[in-house]
């Protein structure tokens, strides 16, 4: 029961402070790439500190929505830190849910996120809200359609389940399905946390953000913690994908020697990721927003892929 | 085998009526048609007196009787009174005999045809005739639907009912005396209202030709 | 003795009205309709007990569904009298009341009679009797109106002439001079051994003259012109009853041509001329231009949907069909009751002229939505039950497509009938209409109505009974 | 009086849910009156699947009728069709014989057209309640047709009567049956392409009426549906249930769709209502062909996503038709651009209807994600069929339900944000008030039940799984998990919805406790920021149309939008502009293309028709003999 204990506190600390540092690991490869010295990986943290000293502004016109969607936010990725296989296959709260459950809770956030947005009365806090909504709706088919692929393979959607059943038979992660359907889920992630070719996390040019359009009228500490619960979203579908589609190394039991070494294979696989990310980011545009729908359905086309090459290799 | 004399007689009758018949629709003017009805009235009271005589229907003498009164006198004097108003119509030139003749003809066969099952199945003497007046009812239907004012409506619609008189007695050799009673103050009655009616089309339209009473559509 | 005094009442009435003048009038007419619905109730009552009853040496006989027909005739004409004095103009009431008696006498007579011929003679003498009626009002559209109606008419009767003609002709060639050869009676007794072929191609020719009574299509056309000219309370008694009576004589004949040479001749014609008929009105419900012809449009609807329940016979099909001919009764003498007051109130028969009816008039035009509904074949009126009956007959006897269409084709009269209602019920009121003072000008149809929800939702113990015995007398 | 009848309702509704309740727990009851009418007369029958239906008509019944006391004065026009329509509602699923049934249902359609035309001047409800009667009357048509062919085939109206004799039916006819009464209940429950009446209809009804109908009426079609796939007919082949998932995939994604882009709340709603169709034909889809392929198992689950998604829906649906219908009331208009703003001046129905539209966009812990959650695992589970087409109509399943969750959450987004959040856009609703307190007390109720509905998930899916088995026969014991958890054919998916609600309140204090204690509570109010501009007008939010463009333009082949521009000029130049009307509507794929071209046919050929009767006598003679010399010859 203490092992238990032990890996929910493990990956609640993990989530909480890892997730700003992976922000920073990517904005540096990313300045590195492109020969820039770049800040230091630990500069979000110095963000985050400076952000919670500030005074808190709130526009007139907003509601008790705007003020209580921070909250939602952080709640619903801690919550859903406890669901998703970080250090260990069955994580605290792994009974109570399963990968629909994980998207669900997202789109939570995303609709009190796009709310807020709303609230506040101004033209790009409801530009933003209706392009996050639209994105995050088109997403949704590509998500259903990876379940159901792995569901095929894993013969259940826990995802204690799936990671245990992937990793006991390696030939599975090699099969043409798998492949197809993480590709898939890797831009549907580009496209959840806002990342390029969809959205430009670095820029605050009207026309061009949509995420950071709805945290426009933010301050101070309710900017510290919507940017903190961004920085977790990204954290938890980057381990999501790692321990998913790779998932060597997650223990199965939940001792203090193996959960250290879940967290170490962890934090290489999120920096094998984050260099990809590094990489895809430097490498890709901006694409228009109204060519983003052709990107989603590539996805859509990718998982429909892996489902039907399933069927046939079943 | 000789035919019988009521056989000979009331086929030859129902030819000189059937004749009568085209003759009204060759004749287009109304006062030579009044004439022809009258004729083709006591046609069919000769009928009626001839199927009493061999058939041994005393009743029929009655209704000869009436059928002289009514419709070979009263009747046309009613028509002549109706139709006294109308300044005489000119016979409209191009509108020839001819087509209407072989509409008639047609209705004849077809009036033998309609008649096949009654004419196979009965074994009456006078079943030669039931053909021929079954056609000079329809023929009158015919001069119905042709009529171009209300007179020849109901020139064509007594002649329907003559025709229908003839088969009756043909067939059955007289209704049952209520229902010839019965259907012979219809008729009159049919007439007094026609003429009613035919007035006031007349005051109405002071003419009293069809095409004016079409106003009612759809 | 009660038929003698149901047939005999309206005939003195009317004779009497003839000279009566003022107040002696207005009170003669009201107690001859009155004396008219006890004496038929006295005739169902006995009907009900003796099966069937006997006057003036078989002349005149009442069974099951005679007895049906005289209290139905008795019922709209007590509706129709007591209409009469709010929309008939006082001028021409003098010459309304005799013809509405003599009327009302010559339809009971055919429904009496026993006898084909007088049934024919007094077929006929309907059409005589309500010539003068439908031209009441002495407009050009009424005399154009009367004139079309009794050239079509006789010219139809007349061709029934010919069938009754040779109905006997076939009696006689059977059996010899038979002492009652035209009767009814006889006539069933006789029907096995009479030659199927004759009696066969007399019911054709019965078929289009009583059709053309009927209101059958294609001889529908004098019924849009007669109904919609005339007076409401003669449209009312008209398209209720008159109607009906055509279709009694279609179903007496059918009985007799059915036992001679087997169902299935009658069958065809009858569901040919049936769905001919819905066909029609549904096409002229869709767009009317005045609503009294809309009434006699889906009057034509409904006799060919009896005409379909007649055509697929049984218990059901036939009992259906009764039920329908009571039902369309009621619910149309109350239509065309409330239309005559429309048409006083706005003065003008046209639909567009008419906008607004439940804000302007809401007694009369409450009503007048209840009785639409009900021509409709919504619930809880009867017609829904009636029309359920005629096709479960229909799917049953397996004539499974016409049932199909007919039921498709009353959707297509349902959205015309709907979309002509809303027109004229629904919309910005016309200011200045007033309805017709007090509630009591609203009992008669309330109580038609009250009766229509009976036979739509509760059923009284008797009428199940009654209609299964009026099907077994008709020879299902 | 007014208060007599809806208290009355309300009485009823209570009455019926508890029955349905008990209907539910295997309380049997027949009650028979075999005189009253002709076929079989009057019988009503309750088993579990109508307990089902009668306890959600009860329990919607209650806060419609609580909520129509609210405001007297308006609801006093149709109080007694309301009664009605309540009573024949609650009569539909008990009905045990054909014509019962027929009865039932023609007098819950007569009651409906009754209210929806209700205000009597709009041009347009008059023409919404003639769409809606000749839609529903052609409906009618169907069932009577299929039920008396089932009748005269299975040689007895009685409901029982088919069961028995339904496996001995020939195919054919079977199917033959089961496509009429299918045509005639896809009539009432709006789905797709039948659907036209139904955001005609529910706008112009009264908001409490429009509640029940799109809550509750639309229901008994899918009643009906689940009757005659299951139960009257007994097994049918495979197409039947994939005929119904096509159908609810269809309807879920053009409900949704034309729920997006719609600016009446009213109408959005009611779009919304057949996108919830779907999802629940989705899941009785799924369950059937589950039935039909012999795996009883997952039909139970099928079929109890299918019931539960009902059931729910009836309660958000219900609860934000009385939100809009508060609304209405409030700014007399129900058009979201001159909405905005309303949560400062009515909180407490913003509360409420930000709760039913939460579980509208079926997000956790609320009920409307739960019985999605279901439906997906109804879904994903197809594998157990072997035919690859089968799984090819499942994979589309899932898209769609999934494409309908997400443009859900957006639909629902834009309709709360728009009309409740920021600053009122016109002065009607700037002036809004807070409703009286028994819509409140409704509404509150409703919120409250969804929240119950969504929690207690362990307690209602094991009771829809009885009525299941009930239905589709005996199946071992369905491992449905313990009290907390919700377990889906053992370990395939489990799900916890108390324990995921009682975390995510546990880190909101967490969080918000963080806050507060580190003193940085304090907030200082200013203006929203607008790039510098000093003037903030309402006028620069944005709109329901602007927030519905980027799915116009993804979905520009369904919507097919029109641009319309209007420049109104300064009289002087052409330059100086005075005034800029821009519209982008959206035309609709079924109207254009199908009814349009139906009416003008229809009236084309009536013109051409109408000339038979021309008025000339002889012409009317002509058609006598014709009609005579027809029939001699062919008779």
């Amino acid at each position: 029961m203490i092992g238990e204990l032990l890996a929910a506190v493990l990956q609640l600390v993990l989530v909480g402070l890892g997730a700003p540092l992976l922000i920073g690991i990517v904005r540096t490869l990313k300045a590195r790439l492109v020969g820039r010295r770049g800040p230091s990986p630990w500069q979000p943290y110095a963000d985050l500190r400076k952000l919670l000293g500030k005074e808190r502004v709130v526009s007139t016109t907003t509601s008790w929505i705007f003020a209580v969607t921070p909250t939602v936010l952080a709640a619903t990725m801690l919550v859903s830190a406890l669901i998703v296989p970080l250090v260990i296959s069955r994580p605290a709260l792994g009974f109570a849910g399963n990968v629909i459950v994980l998207m669900y809770l997202f789109l939570v956030g995303a609709f009190f996120l796009a709310l807020a947005g709303l609230d506040a009365g101004s033209a790009f806090g409801g530009m933003g809200s209706s392009r996050e909504v639209a994105v995050a709706a088109l997403a949704e088919p590509t998500i259903a359609l990876a379940v159901f692929a792995l569901a095929m393979r894993a013969g259940t959607i826990n995802l204690g389940g799936v990671v245990e059943r992937v990793s006991a038979d390696p030939w599975l992660a090699l099969a043409p399905g798998h492949l197809l359907a993480f590709a898939a889920f890797f831009i549907v992630m580009l496209a959840e946390t806002g990342r390029l070719p969809v959205d430009n996390p670095a820029t605050h040019l009207e026309l061009t953000m949509i995420h950071e359009a709805m945290v426009l009228e933010y301050s101070g500490p309710d900017l510290a913690i919507v940017e903190w619960a961004a920085a977790m979203k990204l954290f938890l579908f980057m381990s999501l994908l790692a321990n998913l589609f790779f998932p060597w190394g997650v223990p199965t039991d939940a001792g203090v020697a193996t959960l250290a070494v879940g967290a170490i294979v962890l934090a290489a696989k999120l920096t094998v990721l984050a260099g990809l990310l590094a990489v895809m980011e430097t490498a890709m545009a901006k694409l228009r927003l109204f060519r983003v729908p052709e990107l989603l359905a590539g996805s859509f086309a990718l998982a429909l892929l892996s489902v039907t090459s399933m069927f046939l290799l079943r | 085998m000789t035919a019988e004399p009521i056989t000979t007689a009331t086929n030859f009758l129902a030819f000189l009526g059937l004749v009568s018949t085209l003759m009204i629709v060759w004749r287009q003017n109304w006062a030579g048609r009044r004439r022809l009805f009258v004729v083709q009235s006591l046609l069919l009271a000769a009928l009626a007196t001839t199927i009493a005589v061999y058939g041994h229907r005393a009743e029929l003498f009655l209704v000869a009787a009436i059928v002289v009164l009514l419709k070979a006198w009263l009747i046309p004097r009613i028509l002549g009174r109706m139709a006294a108003g109308t300044p005489p119509r000119p016979v409209a030139p191009g509108r020839s005999a001819g087509l209407s003749l072989l509409a008639v003809g047609s209705l004849i066969v077809a009036a033998y045809v309609i008649m096949l099952p009654v004419t196979t199945v009965s074994d009456l003497p006078t079943v030669g005739g039931i053909p021929l007046t079954f056609a000079m009812a329809l023929i009158g239907l015919f001069v119905t639907v042709t009529g171009r004012d209300v007179l020849g409506h109901i020139l064509g619609f007594l002649m329907f009912e003559n025709g229908i008189f003839g088969l009756a007695l043909l067939a059955t050799y007289g209704l049952p005396g209520i229902v010839e009673a019965g259907v012979f103050l219809d008729l009159l009655v049919i007439v007094l209202i026609m003429e009613g009616v035919v007035l006031r089309i007349r005051r109405e339209h002071d003419s009293i030709a069809v095409d004016r009473l079409r106003e009612l559509r759809g | 003795m009660s038929l003698v005094v149901v047939l005999a009442t309206p005939l003195v009435g009317a004779i009497l009205l003839v000279v009566a003048r003022g107040i002696a009038a207005r009170v003669l007419h009201l107690l001859a309709t009155v004396l008219t619905a006890a004496a038929a109730g006295a005739v169902a009552v006995q009907v009900s007990h003796a099966g069937s009853i006997v006057a003036l040496g078989g002349l005149f006989r009442a069974d099951g569904l005679s007895a049906w027909m005289i209290g139905l005739i008795a019922l709209v004409s007590l509706l129709a009298a007591i209409e009469a004095p709010y929309t008939v103009p006082s001028a021409a009431v003098g010459r309304f009341r005799p013809l509405f008696h003599l009327f009302v006498f010559t339809m009971l007579l055919a429904v009496a009679t026993d006898d084909v011929g007088l049934m024919w003679v007094a077929i006929e003498g309907t059409t005589l009797a309500s010539v003068f009626l439908v031209n009441l009002e002495r407009s050009r559209a009424s005399l154009e109106a009367a004139y079309k109606y009794l050239l079509i008419c006789s010219v139809g009767v007349a061709i029934a002439f010919i069938g009754t003609v040779l109905v006997y002709f076939a009696d006689i060639h059977q059996f010899g001079h038979e002492a009652h050869a035209l009767r009814w009676t006889t006539l069933v007794r006789l029907a096995p051994g009479l030659p199927p072929r004759v009696v066969e191609l007399a019911f054709v020719f019965l078929l289009v003259g009583y059709g053309t009574k009927a209101g059958l299509a294609p001889m529908h056309t004098w019924l849009p012109d007669a109904h919609s000219e005339a007076p409401a309370p003669v449209s009312a008694l008209m398209s209720g009853v008159l109607l009906s009576v055509g279709v009694y004589a279609l179903v007496r004949f059918k009985t007799v041509v059915d036992l001679s040479g087997g169902p299935e001749f009658t069958q065809r014609l009858l569901l040919a001329l049936g769905l001919t008929s819905i066909a029609t009105a549904a096409v002229f419900l869709w767009a009317p231009t005045n609503y009294k012809r809309m009434l006699a449009y889906s009057s034509i609807e409904h006799i060919g949907v009896v005409c379909l329940g007649l055509g697929f016979g049984g218990l059901a099909g036939v009992g259906g069909a009764v039920l329908h001919v009571a039902n369309h009764a009621l619910a149309k003498s109350a239509l065309f009751v409330l239309s005559g007051r429309i048409r006083a109130a706005y003065g003008s028969a046209e639909i567009s002229a008419v906008t607004g009816l439940l804000g302007t008039m809401p007694v009369t035009g409450g009503l007048f939505l209840l009785a639409m509904l009900a021509i409709m074949g919504l619930p809880p009126f009867g017609l829904f039950v009636s029309e359920v009956l005629i096709f479960s007959a229909g799917f049953q006897s397996g004539h499974g497509i016409i049932a199909a269409t007919g039921l498709l084709l009353l959707v297509g009269a349902f959205a015309g009938l709907l979309r002509n209602a809303h027109r004229m019920l629904y919309g910005t009121p016309a200011p200045a209409i007033v309805d017709v003072p007090g509630l009591r000008s609203a009992v008669p149809t309330g109580l038609a109505l009250l009766l229509l929800t009976l036979t739509g939702v509760a059923w009284p113990p008797g009428l199940a009974a009654a209609l299964d015995h009026i099907a077994r007398l008709l020879g299902q | 009086m007014t208060i007599v009848t809806y208290v009355l309702a309300t009485v009823v509704g209570l009455a019926a849910g508890f029955a349905g309740v008990g209907g539910m727990l295997g309380v049997g009851m027949s009650w028979r009156l075999p005189a009253l009418l002709p076929l079989g007369g009057v019988s009503l029958v309750l088993d579990p699947l109508a307990g089902v239906f009668l306890a959600m008509i009860g329990f919607a019944a209650v806060p419609a009728s609580l909520y129509a006391l609210g405001d007297p004065r308006q609801a006093r026009r149709g109080r007694g069709a309301y009664l009605l329509f309540v009573g024949a509602m609650a009569v539909v699923p008990l009905a045990g014989n054909a014509l019962t049934f027929l009865l039932a249902w023609e007098l819950m359609s007569l009651a409906s057209y009754m209210l929806v035309v209700h205000d009597r001047e709009a041009r347009e409800a008059i023409r919404a309640a003639w769409v809606y009667a000749v839609m529903t009357h052609a409906g009618v048509v169907c069932l009577i047709a299929g039920m008396l062919l089932l009748g005269t085939w299975a040689g007895s109206f009685e409901v029982d009567a088919w069961r028995v004799a339904a496996p001995g039916l020939a195919a054919g006819s079977r199917n033959l049956v089961w496509t009429l009464l299918a045509l005639g209940f896809a009539v009432k429950a709006g789905v797709v392409p039948l659907h036209v009446w139904l955001p005609l209809a529910h706008p112009a009804a009264p908001s409490h009426v429009s509640a029940l109908m799109s809550g509750v009426m639309i229901k008994l079609g899918v009643y009906g549906l689940i009757r005659i796939s299951l139960d009257w007919l007994g097994d049918g082949p495979l197409w039947w249930g994939a005929v119904i998932l096509l159908a609810g995939a269809v309807s879920a994604m053009v409900g949704v769709l034309s729920a997006i882009v719609d600016r009446d709340l009213k109408r959005v709603l009611a779009f919304s209502s057949i996108e919830n169709v779907g999802i629940i034909l989705i899941g009785l889809g799924a369950g059937v062909l589950y039935h039909a392929a012999g795996l009883p198992a997952l039909a139970v689950i099928g079929l109890t996503a299918a019931l539960y998604h009902a059931v729910n829906h009836t309660a958000f649906k219900t609860l934000l038709f009385l939100g809009a219908g508060a609304v209405v009331h409030a700014t007399g208009t129900r058009d979201m651009e001159a909405l905005g703003g309303l949560i400062k001046r009515m909180p407490w129905t913003t509360a409420c209807f930000l709760s039913g539209a939460v579980a509208a966009a079926a997000l956790p812990p609320l009920n409307g994600f739960v019985s999605e959650w279901l439906t997906f695992q109804a879904l994903l589970q197809n594998l157990l069929i072997e035919q690859p087409a089968v799984n090819l109509v499942f994979a589309l399943g899932i898209a769609a339900l999934a494409l309908t969750g997400g443009l859900a959450v957006a639909c629902f987004v834009r309709a709360f944000g728009i009309s409740f959040l920021a600053v009122p856009r016109s002065d009607a609703s700037a002036q809004a008030h807070e409703v009286p307190r028994a819509p409140r007390l409704a509404m509150t109720m409703l919120a409250v039940t969804c929240l119950a509905l969504g929690l207690g998930v362990t307690v209602i899916v094991p009771a829809l799984a009885r009525v299941g088995t009930d239905l589709v026969g005996v199946v071992g014991t369905l491992a449905l998990g313990d009290a907390l958890v919700l377990d889906v054919s053992g370990n395939f998916a489990s799900l916890s919805v108390p324990v995921i609600a009682v975390a995510l309140a546990l880190a909101g204090l967490g969080v918000f406790g963080g806050l507060v204690v580190t003193g940085r509570g304090r907030a200082r109010p200013y203006e929203t920021w607008s790039c510098g501009r000093m003037l903030q007008t309402p006028r620069m939010e944005y709109t329901a149309t602007a927030f519905a463009n980027p799915f116009k333009r993804v979905f520009d082949f369904f919507y097919r939008p029109v641009q319309q521009i209007d420049i109104a000029a300064h009289p002087a130049s052409r330059l100086f502009v005075q005034r800029i009307d821009y519209a982008n509507p959206t035309r609709s794929l079924f109207d254009d293309w199908l009814y349009r071209p139906l009416l003008a046919g229809v009236n084309r050929g009536v013109r051409v028709v109408r000339v038979l009767q021309s008025g000339s006598a002889n012409l009317y003679l002509t058609y006598i003999l014709l009609a005579l010399l027809v029939m001699l010859v062919f008779a």
